[in-house]
C-alpha cells in the first residue's frame, strides 16, 4: 500500500488514544485524550475554485508551507464551505507528478520533449515573436467609405501573431494577454467564451 | 463530553455529483482507485478499504415518468453494530458520539466484521491485513467540524446535528416528499438498534438493493450468543469426562481387583 | 442579453436563486456543471419552488425537477416562441411593466418585414443583415415614437404578437418533440409562480440559434416581469472560473477590456471612433488608452490611439476559426494560455491540420495538455510536422495571487497560498517577462511600428516579480490631478474626460486608496436575501442584482415586500437600499426621466423586446458639410441576425424546417466546416455535453485521481429503442460516427433518453460528454472527432449541441 | 494364540489418522485464538501474532483437507468398507452406546458383539467424518468469502464453531478412550502399529474377528 499507509497510520492513531476495557471502549479515555486533527497547527489561506464560474471559496490549510489539507471555505457566501467533487478534488493538483518540471522544447520534427530553462524559453519565444512581427507587419488597409471611394487607412497589425487567451487564468493575467497581443499588434486574440 | 449525533441522507435532495466520495477521500487519505462504469453514470461498485463512501444510482421509468434515485453509501454507525458483535479480538468499539470504530492496533484482519455487516460495509486490505471503513471523520466531529461529507455536500442533501433536531428534520422532509413520492420512507432508524445515518428514500429499500429490515443475523446470534459462550464448554465438558474417567476406571478396576474381578486387557 | 437589457452578464447571483418561486432551466444542466447553483435551487425548492427542466436528456438536473421535459436539440426557440404567443394571446404578461419598462410601445418604421423566414435587409451574398429597417419611427428629437396604446399596428408588442403568432403549442410539438400540453404546462407554470428565474448555459449558447434562444429568455422574463427582481432574471451559467472575467478583459477580438468596441480600420482617429460608438464609449477609451500609455498619452496624440492595431471587419476569425486561418498560412506564431482546442473544438482535425502550419506554438498551462502535444497524437507523422513548441508550465490558481470574476460579476481577490510546483510561473510573470523581453529586442528602435512596445506603460514589477495587485489597480484606475486611485465607479464617472485612467472602466472603484475591495470578507447578509454586499466587489459599483430599479414602482418603492433591494428616499433626495441601486442618477428620483430608466445602458431607457437599431444623442438636424460629425451618446446593442427570433434549425437536422422550409438554417449562420452529412447516412442526433466529474477540455481533471476514479471513460448514452435496434446491450462498446469523424465508447442504454417524435417522425438523440483526449492519466477519444464547426452569428459560439451521427455496435 | 496378531488398519488408513490428527490439533489451537478474546490473549502469543497464527491455520486446512483425499484414492476399498462399517448402525452398536457411559467410568458391563469399530468408535467416525467436512467447507467459504452469497458466508461462522466443538469434544474422548482408559489400551496400537491382538479382537470385535478369521 503506497498512499494509504498516511491514513492507516493516522487512524491507528485515533484508536491507540482509546484505553480498551470489558467492552473495547473507554469513554472518558476518549473525551480526556480526544482526537488528534491534521489542522491543529495548520495556517488557513481562503482561494477560489479553478472550474466553473461559480466563484466558491476553498480553503487551503498549510503547514511549513506544505498543503495538509484543502476544503470549501465557510465563510464563503457563496458555497459556505461546501464543494463540488471537482473542486474537493484540488489538492491533487498541488503535489501532482504529472505536472512538468521545467519549460519544454519541442524543435521542428522531434518526436520528445527536451527540459530547457526558462531564461532561455522566454528568449526563444521572445525572438520568434519580434521575427515574425516584422515579417508580417501590416502597415495599412484599403477600404471602401460610405460614399464609395476608396482609402488607404492604418492597420498597424501583426498579421502572423495570433493569441488564444484564457478564462482560466485571473483578471489580471487576463487583462495583461490583451494588453499583450494588442501593443505587439494583434487583434487575433480570442478565447474559449465561445466555445 | 461528546453527546451523540446524527447524519440525516436526504436521498431526494441528492444530486448524485459524488462530491461526497472524492471529499472523503481527500480528507481520509485514501488512495483513488481505478474504476469503470457500472451502470448509469456510477462507477464504484462498493464500499472498499480506500472507498469508505459511494453514490449508486438507481433509474426507473414508468408510465412515461423518469426518476433517478441517487443512494449514499456508507457506515450505518449502528447503535447495535454487527461487526462489533462479531469482532473476535474487540477491535470494534463504539464512541460517545454514536460512532462505530475498528482500532487498528487492535484489528488482524480476519474479515469477520466484513461478513456480518448487513451492509457489507467494512472491506479488509490484504497486504496490511487491516479492515477499514467510514470512522464519520470521529476526528473532525470530535473537533467540532462536520463530516467531510456533509461538509462538501453542495445540494444540502447531507444534515448533522443531534439526533432529536436531525430527527425532526427527517419527518419533516418526509411529510413534504410523500406528495410526490407515496412510497418515501426513512430508513435506519429501526435498524440495528437505530443508525446514525438516517436516510430518506423516496422508494422501498429493495428498489436500492437494501436489506428491508437489517438486522442482527440469525447465524451471529447463534454463533456469539449460544455458540460461543455456552458451547464452547462441552470441550472442557469433554476433557472432564476423561479425567474423570481415567480416575473413575481405576478405582473401580482396584476395588474390583480387590474382588478378584477380571481385566480387560 | 446585451441588446435586450444592455448587459451581457448574469443579472442575479448564485446566493440569490433563493429567492425564486419558480425555476425553467433549459439548455442548462446545473447540477452537472455548475453544482453551487443546486445548493441554492434546493433551498428554494425547499420552501415551495418549482423547478423546470427542459433538455434532450434527462441529467442529474431534471432528477430534480417538479416537470421535466425531453427535446430535440437546436429546437428551443419553437417551445419559447410558443410560450410567448401564449403569454401575449392570454395576457398573461405584466402590463404595468411591459408598459413602462420595455420598449413594447415604440413604434417601428414601416419599412420593416419578416417573409418566408426572412426580415428585412438581407444581403445573400454577404450572409448580413442591414439594420435600416429594423430601426424606430423617430420625432424631431431624435427621440422613438410612442405609441398610445399596445394595440397600435406598429408598435413593438403588434409585430411581436404577429411574428409569434405562427408559433402554437401544436407547432412546438411537431419541432421539439414535446407534447403540446407539457409545453402548456410549462407556460402556466412558470407565470403563475412569480418571480421566476431563468437558467442557461452552453446548453443554449452552443447552437446556430444561441443569441436568439437566450432573446426568447428575454422576452419572456420582460413580459412577465421578472428582470431586475430578486429570485427573477436570467441567470448565464458561464462556463469557466474566470470567463466573465477574460470577457470583461476582452480576450476576443472584437472588444477592449470594459466592453468598448474594438476599432476598426475606418475609424482613423479617435474622434471617428467616437463618432460610430458614442460619447459612452469615448470616454472609456480614453482612459483605457491613458492607462495603456501613460504619460506617452496625450490629448496632442489622441492619447496614443494611432498605434492600436485595427480591425478589419471584413477578416475577423473567431476562434473556431484560427485553425483555417492557420492552415491557410497566415498565421506564424500562436500563443496559447491556458486552452485545450485540440480536444475542445468541433471538428476537431482541423486544430492539427493548422498547428502543423505554424513556426511557433507556445503553451501556457498547468498539465501538458493536448494542444501542447498535438504533434504526437497517435496517428500523426510526427516528423513530418515542422512547428516548434514551447511548453511554459504555469503556476495554478492557489498559487498565484489575483482576482476572479465569477458568473454574477463577483470580483474576489485571493493571496498566493503555496509556492508555484517545481518553480514554475504565474502566466502573469510569463507575460511580464515576454513583454519585457521584446522590449529589449526593440530597444532604439525608431520604426514607427515599434512605438507601442516601447511607449507603453508597463510596469508591473514588485520584489523580483510581476505584481497583481499593481495590474488591478491599474485595471481601477488613477486621477491624473492627484495621482491616487480613483476611489468609486461614480469617482471615474464623474471625472472629466482625459483627467482619470482605468484598464477596464466597469472595474473601476474596485481598489480605492489603501484598499482592495475585492479582498473584503464580510459575509453579513442582514437581508436574508443573500445580497453579502460587503463581500468582495460586484462589477458595476458592487450592485448585486442587475436592473434592480425595475423591482420598484413608479414611485420609486419595492413591488415585493419580501424581497426588497432598492428605494428611492425622497426624503433625503437620493436612491438607496439593500443593493447598490442601478440608476442613472442616484439623486435622480422616479418623476424625472433618467429616475424611470431600469436598463440604463440601453439608449432607450426599457428593456427590448424588439431589438431595434438606434443611437441617442444623435441630433435629428443634418451636419453641416463643413463641420466635424457630432458624437451621439449610446447605440444599441444589436442582434445581427433578426431583431425578433425566429425558428430554424440546426445546420445538421434530421427534417426540414416545418415553418419556412426554404429558408432552412440560420442565413447568418458562419460555416467552418467542410462536410456535412445527409440524414439518410448518419440519422441520428447527437448531442455533447460534460459531466460533473470533469471539466471542459480534462486538462486538469483528467490528471485528478479522485475524479478518474469517479467518472473513468467516455460514453454513449442511447435510448432503449435504439439499442434495441442496433443490438447494444448497456455496457457494449458503440461505434458514432459522422461525415467528420468517429470514435468507439461505452455504451449507456437507458430510460433517460427516449424516442421523439418530429414531425410525425421516430427522432433518436444520442448524447456524449466530451471531456477526453489522447493524452493525460486518463486519456480517452474526444467527442470533437464528429462534432460540427458551424458558429451562431453573433457570438461566434460552434454548434456543439447537435450534429447528425450514426451508431453501430462496435 | 496370545502372541497372534491381527491388522487391523492398513498404512494408509494410519497416515490419515495421524496426518488428520496433526493438522487438526494444530488447526485447533490456531482457529481458537479468534474464537474468544480471551483465548486469543492466551493462545496468540505462541504463534506470535494474529497473522501468523491465520497463516498456520490456512496452510493447515490445506493439509487438512489433502490428506484424507490422498488417503482416499490409495485405499479407495478401504474407506468404502469403513464408511460401510460406521454407517451401518445395528442394534448392538445402540446396545453398546447404552452401556457405554457405565463402562467408560470403570463399571463391568456386558458390551454385545461389535464388528471392525465398535458403536462408540462409529459414532466417534461419523461425527469427526462429517464435522471435518463441513469444517473444511465453512472454512473455505469463510477464506474465499467474496465468491459466496453474504447469508452463507455468515452460517459458516457459527457453523465452523459448532463443529469445531463438537470434533474438539469427540477427539478428547476418543484419545482418551485410545489411550488411556483401561479398557481400550489395545486400539492404539492398532493405529499406531497397524496389527491388535487377536484375543482383543476378539473380545472387544467379535463380530469383525470372525469374519476376517473366518476369511
Amino acid at each position: 500500500m503506497k498512499v494509504t499507509r498516511r491514513g492507516f497510520l493516522k487512524i491507528s492513531g485515533i484508536s491507540a488514544a482509546v484505553v480498551a476495557s470489558g467492552l473495547g471502549f473507554n469513554l472518558e479515555a476518549t473525551a480526556a485524550q480526544g482526537y488528534a486533527l491534521k489542522l491543529d497547527g495548520c495556517t488557513k489561506v481562503p482561494s477560489i475554485c479553478h472550474f466553473c464560474s461559480g466563484g466558491c471559496g476553498l480553503l487551503l490549510h498549510i503547514k511549513d508551507g506544505k498543503l495538509v489539507h484543502l476544503e470549501g471555505n465557510p465563510d464563503n457566501p457563496i458555497n459556505e464551505g461546501g464543494l463540488c467533487p471537482k473542486a474537493a478534488s484540488l489538492e491533487q493538483v498541488a503535489y501532482s507528478e504529472e505536472r512538468p518540471k521545467t519549460p519544454l522544447y519541442r524543435a521542428p520534427g522531434a518526436e520528445e520533449w527536451t527540459e530547457i530553462t526558462w531564461d532561455e524559453a522566454i528568449e526563444r519565444i521572445a525572438k520568434k515573436a519580434v521575427e515574425i512581427r516584422n515579417k508580417t507587419w501590416k502597415k495599412t488597409d484599403e477600404i471602401i467609405t460610405s460614399t464609395g471611394e476608396k482609402k488607404i487607412v492604418p492597420a498597424n497589425r501583426a498579421e502572423g501573431l495570433a493569441m488564444i487567451g484564457s478564462a482560466e487564468v485571473d483578471n489580471e493575467e487576463s487583462y495583461l494577454l490583451t494588453k499583450f497581443a494588442r501593443l505587439i499588434g494583434t487583434p487575433y486574440h480570442e478565447h474559449q467564451a465561445r466555445i | 463530553m461528546m453527546t451523540k449525533k446524527k447524519v440525516f441522507v436526504d436521498t431526494s435532495l441528492c444530486t448524485g455529483c459524488k462530491a461526497c466520495s472524492v471529499a472523503c477521500k481527500a480528507w481520509n487519505d485514501l488512495e483513488a482507485e481505478k474504476t469503470q462504469l457500472i451502470t448509469s453514470y456510477q462507477s464504484q461498485a462498493s464500499t472498499t478499504y480506500n472507498t469508505w463512501t459511494y453514490i449508486s444510482m438507481h433509474e426507473k421509468y414508468e408510465n412515461g415518468k423518469m426518476e433517478w434515485l441517487m443512494f449514499k453509501h456508507q457506515c450505518y454507525h449502528c447503535a447495535e453494530p454487527s461487526c462489533l458483535k462479531a469482532c473476535p479480538v474487540q477491535a470494534i468499539y463504539k464512541t460517545e458520539s454514536g460512532y462505530t470504530l475498528i482500532d487498528h492496533e487492535k484489528c488482524i484482519g480476519c474479515g469477520y466484521c466484513v461478513a456480518n455487516c448487513p451492509w457489507s460495509v467494512p472491506k479488509t486490505n490484504p497486504e496490511l491485513k487491516k479492515t477499514f471503513k467510514c470512522t464519520g471523520c470521529i476526528d473532525r466531529v470530535e473537533n467540532g467540524i462536520k463530516p467531510a461529507c456533509v461538509y462538501t455536500c453542495q445540494p444540502g442533501a447531507l444534515h448533522f446535528g443531534e439526533p432529536a433536531e436531525i430527527e425532526a428534520l427527517a419527518q419533516t422532509r418526509l411529510a413534504e416528499v410523500k406528495k410526490d413520492h407515496p412510497k418515501a420512507q426513512l430508513y435506519g432508524d429501526n435498524a440495528m438498534g437505530g443508525t446514525t445515518y438516517l436516510y430518506l428514500l423516496l422508494e422501498d429499500p429493495e428498489f436500492y438493493g437494501l436489506p428491508v429490515n437489517p438486522t442482527v443475523s440469525s447465524s451471529l446470534v447463534v454463533w456469539k450468543d449460544w455458540v460461543q459462550p455456552y458451547g464452547i464448554w462441552l470441550i472442557p465438558l469433554a476433557a472432564a469426562a476423561a479425567v474423570g474417567s481415567f480416575f473413575t476406571t481405576r478405582i473401580i478396576n482396584n476395588a474390583n481387583k480387590s474382588k478378584g474381578g477380571d481385566l480387560h486387557a | 442579453m446585451s441588446p435586450s437589457f444592455g448587459r451581457g452578464a448574469m443579472t442575479n447571483s448564485w446566493q440569490d436563486m433563493m429567492n425564486s418561486e419558480c425555476f425553467l432551466i433549459a439548455g442548462s444542466n446545473c447540477a452537472e456543471n455548475h453544482p453551487i447553483a443546486m445548493k441554492w435551487v434546493n433551498r428554494a425548492k425547499a420552501k415551495g419552488a418549482k423547478i423546470i427542466v427542459v433538455d434532450p436528456r434527462f441529467t442529474r438536473t431534471a432528477a430534480k425537477a417538479d416537470i421535466f421535459a425531453q427535446i430535440r436539440p437546436g429546437t428551443d426557440i419553437a417551445y419559447l416562441g410558443a410560450m410567448i404567443n401564449y403569454y401575449i394571446q392570454n395576457k398573461l404578461y405584466d402590463e404595468t411593466y411591459v408598459l413602462n419598462l420595455t420598449n413594447a410601445l415604440l413604434k417601428v418604421s414601416k419599412d420593416f418585414k419578416f417573409e418566408d423566414g426572412l426580415f428585412s435587409g438581407f444581403n445573400s451574398e454577404k450572409k448580413k443583415y442591414d439594420y435600416a429597417s429594423w430601426a424606430y419611427q423617430l420625432d424631431e428629437n431624435n427621440k422613438p415614437v410612442k405609441a398610445d396604446s399596445l394595440d397600435d399596428p406598429d408598435c413593438v408588442f403588434q409585430l411581436l404578437k404577429k411574428h409569434f403568432s405562427r408559433y402554437t403549442f401544436d407547432v412546438a410539438e411537431k419541432i421539439t418533440g414535446i407534447p403540446a400540453d407539457k409545453i402548456k404546462l410549462i407556460a402556466d407554470t412558470f407565470a403563475a409562480a412569480k418571480p421566476g428565474n431563468i437558467f442557461y448555459a452552453l446548453g443554449m449558447t452552443q447552437h446556430t440559434t444561441g443569441v436568439q434562444g437566450i432573446r426568447c429568455y428575454a422576452i419572456i422574463q420582460l413580459l412577465l416581469g421578472n428582470v431586475g427582481k430578486a429570485g427573477g432574471g436570467i441567470q448565464a451559467l458561464r462556463g469557466e472560473p474566470n470567463v466573465q472575467g477574460s470577457t470583461d478583459m476582452a480576450n476576443l477580438n472584437a472588444n477592449l477590456p470594459g466592453y468598448l468596441p474594438y476599432p476598426t480600420n475606418a475609424q482613423v482617429t479617435l474622434h471617428d471612433f467616437a463618432v460610430k460608438n458614442g460619447s459612452v464609449q469615448h470616454k472609456p477609451m480614453v482612459a483605457l488608452l491613458k492607462a495603456w500609455f501613460g504619460k506617452n498619452a496625450t490629448p496632442e496624440n489622441d492619447y496614443g490611439y494611432g498605434w492600436l492595431p485595427k480591425n478589419n471587419p471584413d477578416n475577423m476569425p473567431v476562434q473556431s476559426q484560427f485553425f483555417n486561418w492557420m492552415e491557410k498560412g497566415q498565421f506564424k506564431m500562436l500563443f496559447n494560455w491556458g486552452s485545450n482546442s485540440t480536444v475542445s473544438i468541433p471538428d476537431r482535425k482541423m486544430v492539427a491540420r493548422g498547428l502543423s502550419k505554424l513556426e511557433m506554438l507556445v503553451v501556457a498551462d498547468i498539465f501538458n495538455t493536448e494542444t501542447a502535444q498535438f504533434w504526437r497524437e497517435p496517428g500523426i507523422d510526427t516528423k513530418s510536422i515542422k512547428t516548434e513548441v514551447i511548453f511554459l508550465p504555469a503556476a495554478f490558481v492557489y498559487e498565484k495571487a489575483g482576482t476572479m470574476t465569477n458568473s454574477s460579476r463577483l470580483v474576489q481577490w485571493k493571496e498566493r497560498a503555496l509556492e508555484p510546483l517545481n518553480g514554475c510561473l504565474p502566466d502573469l510573470d510569463m507575460i511580464d517577462l515576454i513583454f519585457k523581453k521584446m522590449r529589449e529586442l526593440y530597444a532604439g528602435s525608431t520604426d514607427p511600428k515599434d512605438e507601442p512596445i516601447l511607449k507603453a506603460n508597463w510596469d508591473y514589477d514588485h520584489d523580483g516579480e510581476a505584481s497583481a495587485l499593481k495590474v488591478l489597480q491599474e485595471l481601477n484606475g488613477y486621477d491624473d490631478n492627484t495621482g491616487q486611485l480613483t476611489a468609486s465607479l461614480a469617482d471615474y464617472l464623474n471625472a472629466p474626460i482625459g483627467t482619470v485612467s482605468t484598464g477596464c472602466w466597469i472595474y473601476a472603484g474596485v481598489t480605492p486608496p489603501g484598499k482592495n475591495l475585492a479582498d473584503r470578507r464580510d459575509n453579513a447578509d442582514p437581508t436574508g436575501l443573500g445580497l453579502n454586499k460587503e463581500y468582495a466587489f460586484a462589477w458595476p459599483g458592487n450592485i448585486r442584482v442587475l436592473y434592480n430599479r425595475a423591482s420598484c414602482d413608479a414611485n420609486g418603492q419595492p413591488i415585493d415586500e419580501k424581497r426588497k433591494l432598492i428605494w428611492w428616499d425622497a426624503a433625503a433626495g437620493t436612491w438607496t437600499g439593500n443593493d447598490g441601486p442601478d440608476v442613472v442618477d442616484k439623486k435622480k428620483g422616479p418623476d424625472t426621466p433618467e429616475g424611470k430608466q431600469a436598463f440604463r445602458m440601453n439608449p432607450e431607457g426599457v428593456g427590448r423586446l424588439f431589438t431595434a437599431s438606434y443611437t441617442s444623442g444623435v441630433s435629428s438636424s443634418p451636419v453641416p458639410a463643413d463641420s466635424i460629425a457630432a458624437v451621439p451618446v449610446r447605440g444599441a446593442g444589436m442582434t445581427v441576425d433578426g431583431p425578433m427570433p425566429e425558428f430554424y434549425e440546426p445546420i445538421e437536422s434530421p427534417t426540414n424546417n416545418l415553418l419556412h422550409p426554404k429558408v432552412q438554417n440560420n442565413p447568418c449562420a458562419k460555416i467552418v466546416s467542410t462536410e456535412f452529412g445527409d440524414p439518410k447516412d448518419y440519422p441520428y442526433v447527437l448531442t455533447t455535453y460534460g459531466v460533473c466529474e470533469h471539466f471542459c477540455a480534462g486538462a486538469i481533471t483528467r490528471n485528478i485521481p479522485f475524479l478518474n476514479e469517479v467518472m473513468p471513460e467516455p460514453f454513449a448514452e442511447i435510448s432503449k429503442n435504439l439499442g434495441k435496434k442496433l443490438g447494444i446491450k448497456d455496457g457494449d462498446r458503440v461505434e458514432i460516427s459522422s461525415i467528420r469523424g468517429k470514435l468507439t465508447v461505452h455504451a449507456l442504454v437507458t430510460d433517460r433518453i427516449q424516442t421523439l417524435k418530429i414531425n410525425g417522425k421516430d427522432t433518436e438523440t444520442i448524447g456524449m460528454p466530451w471531456s477526453w483526449g489522447f493524452a493525460s492519466l486518463n486519456p480517452g477519444p474526444s467527442t470533437n472527432n464528429v462534432t460540427m464547426n458551424a458558429c451562431d452569428p453573433g457570438a461566434g459560439t460552434p454548434e456543439y449541441k447537435c450534429c447528425l451521427v450514426n451508431a453501430r455496435r462496435a | 494364540m496370545l502372541k497372534e496378531r491381527v491388522l487391523r488398519f492398513s498404512g494408509s488408513a494410519r497416515f490419515a489418522h495421524w496426518g488428520h490428527t496433526i493438522t487438526f490439533l494444530v488447526l485447533l489451537f490456531t482457529g481458537l485464538t479468534l474464537f474468544t478474546p480471551a483465548l486469543g490473549r492466551v493462545l496468540t502469543p505462541l504463534f506470535g501474532s494474529h497473522v501468523t497464527a491465520s497463516s498456520i491455520h490456512k496452510v493447515m486446512a490445506v493439509f487438512f483437507t489433502i490428506i484424507p483425499l490422498i488417503a482416499l484414492v490409495i485405499n479407495f476399498k478401504g474407506f468404502v468398507e469403513w464408511w460401510k462399517d460406521v454407517f451401518s448402525f445395528g442394534a448392538n452398536d445402540i446396545k453398546f452406546l447404552m452401556v457405554f457411559p457405565l463402562e467408560f467410568f470403570g463399571f463391568h458391563v456386558e458390551i454385545p458383539p461389535q464388528s471392525k469399530f465398535n458403536g462408540g468408535e462409529k459414532m466417534n467416525s461419523v461425527v469427526t467424518t462429517t464435522s471435518c467436512v463441513l469444517l473444511a467447507l465453512s472454512g473455505y467459504v469463510m477464506w474465499f468469502k467474496d465468491a459466496f452469497p453474504a447469508g452463507l458466508v455468515q452460517w459458516c461462522y457459527p457453523i465452523h464453531g459448532i463443529c469445531m466443538i463438537l470434533a474438539t469434544c469427540m477427539v478428547c474422548m476418543h484419545a482418551y478412550l485410545g489411550s488411556f482408559h483401561p479398557g481400550s489400551g489395545e486400539s492404539f496400537w492398532g493405529m499406531w502399529k497397524g496389527t491388535v491382538r487377536s484375543d482383543w479382537a476378539a473380545h472387544h470385535h467379535a463380530k469383525w474377528y470372525n469374519e476376517v478369521t473366518k476369511s
